[in-house]
């Protein structure tokens, strides 16, 4: 379904990714790992067009996406939840998950209900300031964000950083369950090991801006996790 | 190699700052020397205009030099810094003033003209004292350092920042502009003051004297820029940049960065001032129109030209745009405000880091064109 | 050499010595804190004794208001009411921020922050236990034994590699360890730590663990976290806040079986 | 050098622009019209444009190039006192000649300017007078923008007032800041001011913009001119221009020239700047009246010196005569001011003035004011022997002056 | 003054406009009114009165001087009947034929002049500028004009003339005016020109009464009046009278009125401050789009309001004959030039400058100059001139110390309106949203699929319209002139940062309020004075609220 192939990309004059491929097949949950700074956030910002790539193509469905700006990647299905949240500070939480209205399929004018069924938190805050939740209650607003638009890939950068345990476990839950029950392919940056294994169904590690190794996730051995994750 | 050309570049926006001062030097000792010793007659001559000008123009680098040290390195836009070099340049007319004595018009040597022709009796007790150099030297220094200190102890102690900060000098200016345009205020309303005759004595109108006040300028400009460039390296300037960066996390390391914005800003108003004292004996009059906001926002857009967070860059846009100015103004009357703005468009467009930017970008391909041919020697 | 050490010829570049009164083991008294924004209570009658030298993991739900609390103690946030002192004899809610971490009480955010336009090298430079003041900073040179220091630090946090890069310019985890090493190189008594482990991988989680505990007895430390196999392997004292209280208090097997706190946050997988 | 060079100095951008574009227009029509003729001295005149930009030190700087980059022999320009101020040190400096064709606030000559424009004696003094005598008017309001046009005509004034008898309580002064735009209160005031029984008129040394905003207050208000009459110094026909004019009817203005002064010298100017400007709704004003004259004077003494050489044509100048726009002749005096008719007109609703009162013969332009304590004493003669801008009748000596000595 | 009834609707408030505050145009139209009323008197025209020919005639050739007399003597000749002949000439629209001194009225129709013979109502066709020649009038001859038609008019049909009657006369009151006065009292039946005949009546006796007590009876009526008449005369008799108890009262009397008059003053003042604010605020209103929600330093602004001006201008050269309407036109047509030259200046310029808000100070002052340099090539440096429809010249007058003018009632009402109608669209449209979430995280939002483009370029458009639209109104306030825009940019910053970036609500208080506190100094300070206050206090206050009145609050705008 998704598509990389020998992705580049520099930061000015540093480059970051060497020519990544992948290949990621639809419904999959496919978990990228890799120590800090190997480019993973790179990676998906490329994938999201936030970053222009230097060279290579990536295809959805066949259809290319590297040469369209970023808020046509958006309507073309992908949800995005960044590193570091990146909820509108100054928009209330409704407004937030508002944004993403207009780009359904079906032109709703109201959040989908589901959206609080997930993360019933958001509708006890609907009316503050997305800025001034707390870290983890941005986390779900990130989410519930992206879900808005009713993606049919998810893209998730590191989504627990800074997470309760119990609202790890949920969002472990929510993305088994969009994964499993909706279809819905995600692709998930993580860097906790047991969340990897719970919803992740693929691998992929990536190290110094390559994928060094691909598989599933029941393959991930002691050995590659030594030599790619360890410091 | 790339951590290297990191660091290097890191460096090299302080160090770049010496060729600007050997241009700088160079320009005011030749224009001395073209003036003072080569004959009217000879093609080489160096007219006065063209001294009064090029001593013009290092008042103005010497300006917007003031404002990149707290624009480009602490990240405050002042848009009314104009109100520090007018004020600088006020405590000079008025020591120039006093100086003309009994030449003026109505030959009363205490009271200036436009205070005679007003009715007024007395000097106001604020003028009194500017007939000694020293003095007047003093207040330059002083008043306009005194009044950053205040403004910039409010703003900063309760965190004004950002545009609020920027609309607040430009509010402070035009206060000031719209204070001096009173007659009562006694500094001669809108006509300023003019009509200086001589300065310790030299007369004004004396190339000697020009050239002098031109070379002055130059070395004060240099001792500026040195004493910037020291600062600014110092620890003092990293926590400035710091600042800029990060406030918060600087005060959670334990910096009262209000006193550190507090006292660049005094300094940057000082040097500020001391550019407008050597700008008024060089062009003759200061008027409440330095105090404009719009001349300050000029002033901004000279250090954005040249290439703001740079020493040398701040020097050379002033240069630069000044120099157009002068040009356009007599070579497209009519249009050269096309001419200045398509300047400033383009240059925000294709330059953003200003005219120095273009230089550091030239050095950077030459770089790499040298080490292509010495064979990648920079490998460290 | 010895002009360069200036800070051993003029007395006022020495650092001062804050004298911190401990005299009663406790170092951090914070007594019936409130702080509610725009009506919202985000800590509510919030009691909590921190002793000397100790390491106490604080931990609760999204949104219980840690980072609020240690935005109270470093003078970020105004309080309603309530009392927070340092030791016996600062009144903290008295002092601004920079008074406050020159008493010694560093604060890593939960965000990283750091001086992006600096080096690495001129971050943890900057974040040095020296004289703050503005005098001494335009004269002030390293020092031979200040350079041990950030060599130090830089191998602790190891980014001897990047020592003359941006900062801006590292990723998110380098970021973390960066303002690790500069509330290291900053010697403070009370270190708040909010969240360091995120985005860290398993070794580098062992590692800051490893760290904090070492820390410990030299400085009190207080860390805010989420990663419970991290808290299990630091922990001794833990503290859970709930919506702007304490909800339980204890060693970590006490908490992790308490129900309230199984409920409000572990979860029953944890 | 085979053409005579002369210099324009006038702002064709910034603020003042909206002024003296047109004088410099003007200046160019001149020229041009003297190159008709055949030039002056057998060489062609070719004039040397610059744009001070409304920037005060920039017209320091420009005179400066004029006269020594560009070798100018004459300059025409300057609108504001300061920047003649500015101008001043220089071309003494560096013995230029200025012709300066505005109404100012006098207290000045030098020995290279001559002022063309009126001095306050040229347009205050006889407007008071008509108000006083014509019209009644036993209360006054004097209002200005804040600088020192206005203050130093205003002192003369409240100095000329009040030996007339006019009461402390029957005189308002108020000053605005430039531009001024929000009137409301002022006219309020004025209207307050107005309506206790006593015939009350307004002396306006209002400047540029800010009058615009002023007469629409004032006609909103409902201040008609036959209750409150605005006599105004600054506003001529150009600043009407650009007013609706209906609401300004009967509002008067002090001046030595108006567009509606039926002369044969008149018509023909009139024509000869519709054509050279290519708009048959322009108008024509007393600064440009001044301009012309100034030029035709400079043009005579020239011819009457044989040379462009600065100080012969200086003394040359001095008693030379050319006809007014509005009749009769313009003289050049001994201390560098004209003497020439003053006339009053009222607006009228097609922006043009009809001139309801004219002085009996020319007014001598007074540099220095006889109602001012500082300068009673002063006057300004350019002849031998005296040869001095301010001379002292009492002590018979030259003060301060730069040149001369 | 029937016409000013049949323009505007009589109503509680009695709206008086001096005839020559009316725009021209309706003024020559409502002389052609007059001129046709006065073809339904016969009695004057065709019942020639010599004296009454060679007075007009003498008319025609009199000097201004001799004037007075002739004027005079024609009140006394042909009264009532020549009242169409006082307005005309009061108007400055009569005029003579050169060739035999026939007096005609030129009228304006459709731009075409038409000329009509007064004394018999021809037509006359085919004469041209040339052969005809004004009747001239001076402020002297005015006035007396005035008073002629006021006391020709006292017995006029309509009130609302008989209203202006008295009342213009108060200040002259002689008694053979107070006997027509006195005449008519009894048989008034309006109530307001009965009441104004009481006082007129009230106001002869307290000054010319023998007896003591009448006097006093006298001023005690007129201590609820507000006329400036009245009050001159209580004053003098308050100065002057040298009976004790008439004088106490006039003093009482004064006193009493001194004291409304404050109060009028007041609300007066407080009028004029909406009103200066109104103008701030719809100066700021479009920076705050682009400055407060976009964060674009615009230095260029005041150019889209000077966009706006001269839009009204050609509006109105186009439509030289329908200025009452030009302003509906020009409404739109500005929003849309200005609108079209930000949409421009944002694709052209500052959608390469995103994330650099600093640099667009830069760039927008380089369009500044550039479209101030090109107005003044395209129209001249000169002020172009901007009529005023004639809806909004002229004030209501509530009472004799109290009236608003028309322009700024309307323009107040016009800022409010702007400004609903603009939260309106950033409340209820997705553009709104939009455009915050782009401000705030431009990525993000373009991940959200929001077209961050299209809102810049929209939002942009937006406030440089709504600055246009600024200025169509302040072209009637001001000049219209190159430097319109200059001469609001600064205060158009202070405004949006007094109030808070990025809320509107706060642009609003913050214009009204810098506009009342400008108006209650300025008549304590003078106006020089007062704007340097009101700096001083905004520089203050910052420092209190060192993010404006309405602060964004929350963590993220630490
Ligand atoms: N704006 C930037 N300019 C230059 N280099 C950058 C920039 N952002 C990131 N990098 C570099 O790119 C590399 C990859 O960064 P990236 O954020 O993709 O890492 P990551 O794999 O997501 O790490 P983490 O697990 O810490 O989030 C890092 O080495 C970092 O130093
Ligand atoms: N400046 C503020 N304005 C409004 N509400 C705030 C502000 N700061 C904090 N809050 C609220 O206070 C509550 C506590 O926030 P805090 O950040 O302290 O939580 P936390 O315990 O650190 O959570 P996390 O573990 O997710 O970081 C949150 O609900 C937050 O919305
Ligand atoms: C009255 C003004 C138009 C000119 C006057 N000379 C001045 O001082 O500016
Ligand atoms: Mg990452
Ligand atoms: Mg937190």
């Amino acid at each position: 379904m998704i598509e990389l192939r020998q992705v580049t990309q520099h930061y000015g004059s540093s480059q970051i990714l060497w020519g990544v491929d992948l290949n990621i097949t639809q419904g999959s949950c496919a978990c990228i790992m890799g120590r800090n700074g190997v480019g993973k956030t790179t990676l998906l910002k490329c994938l999201m067009g936030l970053l222009p790539v230097s060279s290579g193509e990536i295809r959805i469905n066949d259809y290319p996406l590297h040469n369209r700006p970023a808020e046509k990647r958006a309507p073309a299905g992908i949800g995005y939840v960044p590193q570091g949240r990146e909820i509108f500070p100054l928009l209330t939480v409704e407004e937030n998950l508002r944004i993403g209205l207009p780009i359904r399929k079906d032109k709703r004018k109201h959040i989908p209900e589901r959206i609080f069924e997930l993360f019933p938190v958001l509708a006890d805050m609907l009316h503050r300031r997305g800025g001034d939740l707390s870290g983890g209650q941005q986390q779900q607003l990130a989410i519930g964000r992206a879900l808005v638009i009713e993606p049919s890939v998810l893209i998730l950068d590191e989504p627990n950083e800074g997470i309760q345990p119990n609202i790890v476990q949920q969002i472990g839950d929510v993305i088994l369950r969009l994964n499993e029950e909706d279809g819905l392919t995600v692709i998930l940056v993580e860097q906790k090991l047991g969340f990897a294994r719970r919803v992740g169904k693929q691998f992929h590690l990536m190290e110094k801006g390559r994928i060094v190794a691909s598989d599933h996730m029941e393959n991930l051995s002691d050995e590659l996790i030594r030599q790619h994750l360890a410091v | 190699m790339s951590l290297f050309s990191l660091w290097r570049q890191r460096d090299a926006k302080l160090t770049a700052t010496w060729p600007v001062v050997v241009a700088v030097f160079a320009m005011a000792l030749l224009a001395a020397l073209g003036n003072l010793l080569i004959p009217e007659s000879s093609a080489l001559h160096v007219s006065t205009y063209t001294v009064t000008l090029l001593g013009k123009y290092l008042c103005y680098a010497m300006l917007a030099l003031a404002v990149d040290v707290i624009w480009g390195y602490c990240g405050i836009l002042s848009l009314g810094h104009g109100v520090f070099f007018a004020l600088g340049g006020y405590a000079m007319g008025m020591y120039l003033m006093r100086q003309i004595g009994e030449r003026g018009v109505y030959g009363n040597a205490l009271l200036p003209d436009f205070m005679v022709f007003l009715n007024w009796k007395e000097l106001p007790w604020y003028w009194l004292g500017m007939d000694q150099f020293w003095f007047a030297l003093l207040m330059v220094i002083l008043i306009p350092g005194g009044l950053a200190f205040l403004f910039g102890w409010l703003a900063f102690r309760s965190r004004v920042t950002g545009v609020y900060l920027s609309i607040m000098t430009q509010a402070l200016t035009y206060a000031f502009m719209l204070s001096f345009f009173r007659n009562e205020m006694g500094f001669g309303g809108n006509n300023g003051l003019t009509d200086f005759k001589d300065m310790l004595g030299f007369s004004l109108q004396a190339d000697t004297t020009r050239v002098v006040l031109l070379l002055l300028s130059a070395v004060l400009l240099i001792v500026a820029l040195w004493s910037s460039q020291a600062i600014l390296r110092s620890r003092f300037g990293k926590v400035i940049i710091a600042i800029r960066d990060g406030e918060a996390r600087a005060r959670f390391l334990g910096y009262q960065t209000e006193r550190y914005k507090v006292w660049l800003f005094v300094y940057s108003a000082v040097v500020a001032a001391v550019a407008g004292a050597l700008y008024v004996p060089q062009v003759g009059i200061i008027n409440p129109g330095e105090f404009a906001p719009i001349n300050s926002i000029e002033i901004v857009i000279w250090v954005a030209i040249g290439g703001r967070g740079t020493l040398a860059g701040a020097v050379i846009g002033a240069l630069l745009v000044n120099y157009a100015k002068t040009r356009f103004t007599a070579l497209l009357p009519e249009a050269w405000l096309f001419a200045l703005g398509g300047l400033f468009v383009l240059v925000t467009l294709f330059l953003p880091k200003g005219l120095v930017g273009l230089s550091s970008k030239f050095r950077m391909t030459a770089r790499k064109l040298s080490s292509y041919s010495s064979g990648q020697r920079s490998e460290s | 050499m010895s002009i360069l050490q200036r800070d051993q010829v003029w007395p006022f570049l020495v650092p001062r010595e804050v004298k911190v009164d401990v005299s009663h083991q406790v170092i951090l008294y914070i007594e019936d804190l409130s702080v509610s924004f725009d009506g919202f209570k985000a800590l509510n009658n919030l009691n909590l004794y921190i002793n000397d030298g100790e390491l106490r993991c604080l931990i609760g739900a999204n949104g219980a208001g840690k980072t609020t609390l240690m935005d109270v103690i470093t003078g970020k946030t105004r309080c309603d009411s309530g009392s927070v002192w340092f030791g016996q004899t600062h009144n903290l809610l008295e002092k601004r921020e920079a008074d406050i971490a020159r008493l010694g009480i560093g604060r890593k955010f939960q965000k990283p922050t750091v001086f992006e336009a600096h080096t690495v090298l001129d971050n943890l430079e900057l974040a040095l236990n020296t004289h703050k003041g503005i005098l001494p900073a335009l004269v002030a040179r390293l020092s031979a034994g200040q350079r041990e220091r950030i060599d130090e630090v830089m191998e602790i946090i190891g980014l001897q590699q990047q020592r003359h890069m941006l900062a801006g310019a590292l990723s998110h985890g380098q970021k973390q360890w960066l303002e690790i090493g500069m509330l290291l190189a900053a010697e403070p008594r009370l270190l708040l730590i909010d969240e360091p482990v995120a985005g860290m991988t398993a070794q580098e989680t062992e590692r800051t663990a490893e760290l904090l505990t070492s820390l410990a007895g030299h400085h009190t430390v207080v860390v805010v976290e989420h990663d419970m196999e991290f808290v299990r392997s630091i922990a001794r004292t833990v503290t859970v806040l709930h919506q702007g209280s304490v909800l339980a208090e204890g060693s970590m097997d006490e908490v992790q079986n308490n129900r309230d706190v199984i409920d409000v946050y572990l979860g029953e997988s944890a | 050098a085979d053409t005579i060079k002369v210099g324009v100095l006038h702002s064709l951008s910034g603020t003042m622009a909206i002024s003296e574009t047109t004088l410099k227009d003007t200046v160019l029509m001149m020229v041009d019209e003297q190159n008709k003729k055949g030039g002056l001295l057998g060489k062609k005149l070719e004039a040397v444009v610059v744009d001070p930009a409304s920037n005060w030190p920039l017209f320091a700087e420009k005179t400066r190039e004029l006269l020594t980059k560009d070798q100018v022999d004459v300059i025409f320009g300057c609108w504001t006192s300061v920047s003649r101020k500015s101008v001043l040190p220089v071309i003494e400096e560096l013995n230029g000649l200025l012709f300066y064709p505005v109404q100012y606030e006098g207290e000045e000559s030098s020995k290279n300017v001559f002022y063309t424009g009126a001095a306050p004696n040229q347009q205050a003094i006889p407007a008071v007078d008509y108000l006083m005598n014509d019209l009644g008017v036993k209360r006054w309001v004097l209002a200005g923008t804040d600088y020192v046009y206005p203050r130093t005509t205003n002192k003369i004034l409240e100095a000329y007032l009040k030996a007339k008898g006019v009461a402390d309580a029957d005189i308002m002064i108020n000053y605005t800041p430039f531009g001024h735009s929000d009137w409301q209160s002022i006219v309020s005031d004025i209207k307050k001011f107005g309506s206790e029984g006593k015939k009350t008129a307004v002396v306006s040394t209002i400047n540029g913009d800010a009058n615009v905003p002023f007469y629409k207050e004032l006609g909103n208000q409902g201040v008609s001119a036959e209750d409150i009459p605005v006599v105004a110094f600054s506003v001529g026909e150009e600043e009407l221009s650009g007013i609706d004019t209906t609401p300004l009817v009967g509002h008067l203005a002090a001046w030595n020239y108006f567009e509606s002064v039926d002369t044969p010298e008149n018509q023909a100017f009139i024509k000869q700047w519709h054509q050279f400007i290519g708009n048959n709704a322009r108008v024509t004003n007393d600064p440009m009246e001044a301009t012309y004259i100034g030029f035709n004077m400079w043009v005579k003494a020239v011819e009457k010196a044989g040379t462009t050489d600065v100080d012969k044509v200086e003394q040359a100048m001095i008693g030379i005569q050319t006809p007014n726009l509005t009749g009769g002749m313009a003289v050049m005096n001994e201390n560098h001011h004209l003497s020439k008719p003053v006339l009053i007109g009222e607006i009228q609703d097609d922006g043009q003035f009809e001139v309801v009162w004219e002085t009996d013969g020319l007014v001598a332009g007074d540099a220095w004011s006889d109602f001012l304590p500082g300068s009673k004493d002063l006057i300004s003669d350019w002849t031998t022997p005296i040869k001095c801008g301010n001379y002292n009748t009492k002590t018979k000596t030259c003060s301060g002056q730069n040149y001369g000595s | 003054m029937m016409w000013i009834a049949s323009v505007q609707p009589p109503s509680y408030v009695s709206i008086h406009s001096n005839i020559n505050l009316l725009e021209c145009r309706v003024k020559k139209l409502m002389f052609f009114c007059v001129l046709c009323i006065c073809q339904a008197w016969p009695a004057w025209a065709q019942n020639e009165d010599a004296s009454v020919n060679e007075l007009l005639q003498q008319l025609t050739e009199a000097r201004l001087k001799d004037m007075a007399p002739i004027l005079e003597q024609l009140e006394v000749e042909g009264g009532e009947a020549l009242l169409p002949l006082f307005h005309g000439l009061l108007a400055g629209d009569l005029y003579y034929l050169k060739s035999d001194h026939t007096l005609v009225s030129v009228t304006s129709v459709n731009g075409i002049d038409q000329y009509q013979e007064i004394l018999s109502g021809h037509r006359i066709e085919s004469l041209s500028k040339q052969q005809i020649s004004k009747v001239r009038v001076n402020n002297t001859l005015r006035g007396q004009l005035r008073q002629i038609i006021s006391r020709l008019q006292l017995n006029a049909r309509q009130p609302d003339l008989r209203y202006t009657a008295v009342r213009s006369l108060l200040s002259e009151l002689d008694a053979d005016t107070m006997a027509t006065i006195r005449a008519l009292y009894s048989g008034e039946q309006d109530q307001r020109v009965k009441a104004i005949m009481a006082t007129a009546i009230a106001l002869y006796s307290a000054e010319s009464a023998q007896d003591d007590n009448e006097r006093v009876a006298a001023i005690g009526q007129l201590r609820n009046s507000l006329e400036t008449d009245v009050r001159n005369a209580l004053n003098r008799l308050a100065k002057d009278d040298t009976r004790p108890a008439v004088q106490s009262a006039a003093r009482r009397a004064v006193a009493d009125i001194e004291q409304r008059v404050a109060w009028y003053g007041r609300l007066d003042q407080l009028f004029f401050g909406l009103s200066l604010g109104s103008v701030l605020l719809l100066a700021a209103i479009g920076l705050a789009i682009t400055f407060g929600v976009m964060g674009v330093i615009n230095m260029a602004h005041g150019e889209m309001i000077m966009l706006g001006a001269y839009t009204t201008y050609v509006v109105q050269l186009l439509m030289p004959n329908a200025i009452d309407y030009s302003l509906w036109v020009a409404v739109p047509a500005a929003f849309m030039v200005s609108g079209l030259a930000g949409v421009l200046i944002e694709r052209g310029i500052i959608r390469f400058l995103h994330g650099r808000p600093l640099e667009t100070l830069l760039a927008t002052f380089g369009v500044s100059l550039i479209l101030q340099q090109l107005v003044r090539t395209v129209f001249s440096p000169l002020n172009r001139q901007v009529a005023t429809p004639s809806w909004m010249s002229g004030s209501i007058e509530l009472n004799p110390v109290l009236s608003l003018t028309l322009n700024r009632l309307y323009i107040f009402v016009f800022a409010l309106l702007v400004f609903g109608l603009l939260l309106l669209i950033l409340k209820k449209t997705s553009l709104g949203l939009n455009v915050r979430a782009v401000s705030q995280n431009r990525d993000m939002a373009r991940a959200m699929g929001v077209h961050t483009e299209r809102v810049d370029a929209l939002t942009f458009g937006l406030g440089s319209g709504i600055a246009g639209i600024a200025g169509v109104a302040l072209s009637q306030l001001t000049n219209v002139g190159p430097n319109l825009g200059q001469s609001y940019i600064i205060d158009s910053f202070m405004v949006v940062v007094f109030g808070g970036v990025g809320n509107l609500l706060g642009t609003l208080v913050a214009a009204f309020t810098l506009g009342v506190a400008n108006k209650f100094l300025e008549p304590v300070t003078g106006a020089v004075l007062a704007s340097i206050l009101v700096l001083v206090f905004i520089i203050l206050f910052i420092q209190k609220r060192p993010r404006g009145l309405f602060p964004q609050k929350g963590r993220a705008a630490e």
